[in-house]
């Protein structure tokens, strides 16, 4: 049995992004029925900024629609690609007449969907447009393998810092090389207590036993690579850091900005515990923090869990990440 | 023998309802080393084909219908490789109303062709690409209906026994390493139930 | 077994609040160890608005310091109020020489607590202040005993409205009558799907069958009214908002704003479909939303369900309630 | 017969210990319709308490280092009852080293009427209060500790079970209407337990 407050598992996402844009129509558009748009439109002029991918990851993707952040996200069904001909819808509405980046994960279904509908819109549109693909999630390949790794936290540095960019109104090719940028300097890990339920599946994604932790966990529900009784937290973070810091080795001196981030039923509570841990091995390094990011940032619905993601940033990453943005789920003021 | 608008419309009605018998099982499957999202895919798939009415005059146009179907219904990443090898169908058809069985086989290496494309992935990696690949060669110039079918349920049998116990080198499952190894890949299994559904 | 991510359960609300501060130092500040304030201190001149009450609630109840909300809040254990030493201190904290109001949710221990805490600022520093109770949550007693009724998401509310009228720089008198008045018109219901669990107990709070929700639940997963077989979104929000209306009558041409709040584990997607239901409600009626509120605004950890707030409105209140204001949980902008 | 800070000290030893024992049965109890700490709340309270060094000479001060241990450890209802209590017995007995047993039903009294004030309660309302004044007119007159404590142990329990059966009217419980009845107030089972383990 599900635990899930909806009406038809089939109008699931349909309804959620209804109310979405209900309530916030200062915010959010819904040009068509799987494309969310900023209320405002396309910027002229502006490089437009897009995403998708599928439903379940509130804020990712709709929620990142916003000032300073993404012009339009195409969404697919709970944790399903958008078809390729929504995908070319959300480009077009996106596009202010310079350009439009696809910044998204690393995921097979949608990658060949954004391939498509980039040479859609190319074709049909004359839309110029460029990808820029997060691989950050250490776990799912070796580093040998980078660039099959799948994308997770990521996103979120990805898409504030590309969006900063654009919204400072830099050109298609500065807006892509700062994203892909951002992208190659994050890596994530994440870990799961307790699954969620696809709506349209009606039973959880995975079994765990009481006592049991799953480390390196998908935001789907992918399981993880190794399982563990349940630590407590600072051994659960530093497992965490130890192999994001193995991954991309920091020295003393550089800044990096970290994300703690819930996978959607675990509470802010605890991962302000966790950040505590995570704080004193950057320190013990020599690392400096710069805007550390703690909350719901990237979720799996109701899954219990958590995902550690570090993006290092030079001057340029950093002030970019600094700058203003706004949406219903996160508002840096200037 | 040939084959018409109609006759796959026939067959769609045999998929569809082979897909949803298959449904819980194939999400099983793919749930053990992915998101367990396949048999929703292939039922919404099928479903969506099937509400369609193809055309009786052109082949290529019926294809495409149902290739845009699995776009619209099932974007994951099998939905998508069916829409994929669907359109390469609908190409090597287009304008005419009925095809030979004795093509069969080609339009499945032209299917493969475009979902290895599409992908980037590679045969020998244990894939729903690896099954279409050896039916492909099982009924390379054969023309006999009956013959074509048991061709291509021995060449899809001997296939999953084959790479069960290999390393899965795409999609979600390719990163749990030996974990694997044992397991049939999900998107073979469909492609086994979708083949007897088809065939009886 | 608890799946939880902590250390020790009896260091679980101080390391809380250490890495709450921590990863927010420009806005919050920690002078006692169980006392959260503004980071820039008590304002001169300003009503000081302090609140308290059981850790487990965030935002509730550290998170709403800020701008144009709270000075300062004094956090108890989990589920448990704060020592009236805590909330003395947290008052002292709070104090801009224009006195302070107490906001809070009608708990017993907070109550008795929270008096001691009045009497002794008094008498020790002179200082003046006074009460504002939330009661809203309308199945915790009958209309004639309303006073005896909890507070829950109604807090959130008079959190905001009387944070903005205190930001104006309004008197004791202005900011008690605004808050009281806050409080007066919000009605609240909750209902639940899964426990949490208090670290420091080790066990879930409640049990419930796989498919029953239960309707009237508390935040403290004190056992709800009635207990029924889950439902579908819209059947519950029904429910939910008859009582509320029933409670408190909107007429054709009425304002007010209504909140729909996760417990903690319910995701954003689920309120978002709720949301669209209980809209079609208070339009039905003709009533206009102002500024609705969708989210995690009083959590109970990583319970699952939702609780639902209405708030009336009139020109005073909806003009303070779209004021600015600023934390981490919650930004209106200018 | 009289008693010092060094028989209260003692006294909080088998306090603490009961309190443990009792700890989890006291947190279901009071999960049953309310918040199911209070189990917790007792076993910290005295834990904390027991913990003080009280001074000889002077059983207020003594009493008010209990009632703030009750105030830093436990600041639910229950823990703020017992620190008000112990804050009224602190203010009867200031400045005297030892005290009488036959004072010891007026302490509780006192302790009763601050911890009425204090929560707004009425007897009747089936809370703490109610076990509470019953002990108070069971001891009345009394001061021969075993003569004592078996008055208290009898209107303790008769206190219980005339109560069950009623509606609660106090603390989150109250809200539960028909369904508090049949259960034991967890306020006075407190007490109860509290009691056995201080008379043994
Ligand atoms: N890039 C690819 N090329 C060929 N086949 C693939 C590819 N990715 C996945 N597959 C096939 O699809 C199956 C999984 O399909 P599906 O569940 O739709 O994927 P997902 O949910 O990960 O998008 C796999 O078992 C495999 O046979
Ligand atoms: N206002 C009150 N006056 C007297 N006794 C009370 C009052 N409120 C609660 N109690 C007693 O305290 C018990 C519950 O204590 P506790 O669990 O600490 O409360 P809570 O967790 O609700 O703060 C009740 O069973 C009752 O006996
Ligand atoms: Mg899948
Ligand atoms: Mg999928
Ligand atoms: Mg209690
Ligand atoms: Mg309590």
């Amino acid at each position: 049995m599900m635990k899930k407050i909806l009406n038809d598992p089939a109008s699931y996402v349909d309804e959620m992004l209804d109310g979405l844009t209900a309530v916030h129509p200062e915010l959010y558009a819904l040009p068509y029925p799987r494309v969310v748009s900023r209320a405002s439109g396309a910027v002229n002029g502006k490089v437009g900024l897009v995403s998708g991918g599928g439903s379940g990851h509130l804020p990712i993707f709709a929620g990142y629609v916003g000032k300073g952040l993404l012009d339009a996200a195409a969404i697919g069904d709970v944790f399903a690609s958008p078809s390729a001909e929504e995908m070319a819808d959300c480009m077009r509405v996106a596009h202010g007449g310079a350009g439009v980046v696809r910044i998204y994960g690393n995921y097979g279904g949608d990658v060949m969907n954004f391939d498509m509908a980039g040479e859609t819109v190319e074709f049909e549109d004359d839309i110029e447009s460029t990808t820029v693909l997060l691989t950050d999630d250490v776990v799912s390949a070796k580093p040998e393998e980078a660039s099959k790794r799948r994308g997770t936290g990521g996103m979120v540095y990805a898409f504030k810092i590309a969006g900063a960019s654009a919204e400072r109104m830099a050109d298609l090719e500065t807006v892509t090389r700062i994203g892909q940028k951002t992208a190659d300097n994050c890596r994530s890990i994440g870990m799961a207590l307790t699954p969620c339920t696809v709506p349209q599946a009606g039973k959880p994604t995975f079994e765990l036993g009481a006592d049991e932790m799953e480390m390196g966990m998908g935001l789907h529900g992918e399981p993880g690579i190794w399982r563990d009784k349940l630590k407590p937290a600072d051994a659960i973070t530093d497992e965490m850091m130890d192999r994001l810091l193995d991954d991309i080795p920091l020295a003393s001196g550089d800044v990096c900005s970290i994300l703690i981030n819930s996978l959607g039923a675990t509470p802010h509570e605890e991962l302000y515990i966790m950040y505590r841990r995570a704080r004193a091995r950057l320190q013990d390094q020599g690392v400096r923090i710069a805007m550390p990011l703690v909350g719901r940032f990237a979720t799996s619905m109701e899954m219990t869990g958590a995902t550690v993601t570090i993006c290092q940033l030079d001057d340029e990453l950093e002030s970019l990440l600094l700058s203003p943005c706004h949406c219903a789920f996160w508002t840096v003021m200037q | 023998m040939i084959f018409n608008a109609n006759d796959i419309q026939q067959a769609m009605a045999r998929l569809s309802s082979a897909a949803n018998e298959a449904k819980d099982e194939l999400n099983e499957q793919d749930g053990k080393l992915g998101d367990g999202d396949l048999g929703i895919t292939l039922a919404n798939g099928w479903a969506e084909a099937m509400r369609q009415q193809l055309p009786e005059d052109d082949l290529g146009k019926a294809f495409l219908m149902i290739s845009k179907s699995f776009q619209r219904a099932c974007s994951s990443s099998f939905g998508t490789l069916v829409a994929t090898g669907m359109m390469a169908a609908a190409k090597s058809t287009k304008g005419r109303a009925e095809a030979n069985y004795a093509e069969i086989s080609e339009l499945l290496a032209a299917a493969r062709d475009a979902m290895m494309a599409r992908g980037k992935g590679e045969l020998g990696q244990k894939s729903v690409l690896d099954v279409l690949d050896a039916v492909v060669s099982a009924t390379a110039g054969l023309s006999n209906p009956g013959e074509m079918a048991a061709a291509a349920k021995q060449a899809t049998g001997q296939t999953l026994d084959e790479f069960r116990d290999k390393l899965a080198g795409l999609g979600r499952a390719r990163m749990y390493g030996e974990s694997s190894k044992g397991l049939d890949d999900p998107g073979m299994l469909a492609f086994q139930r979708m083949l007897d559904g088809l065939l009886g």
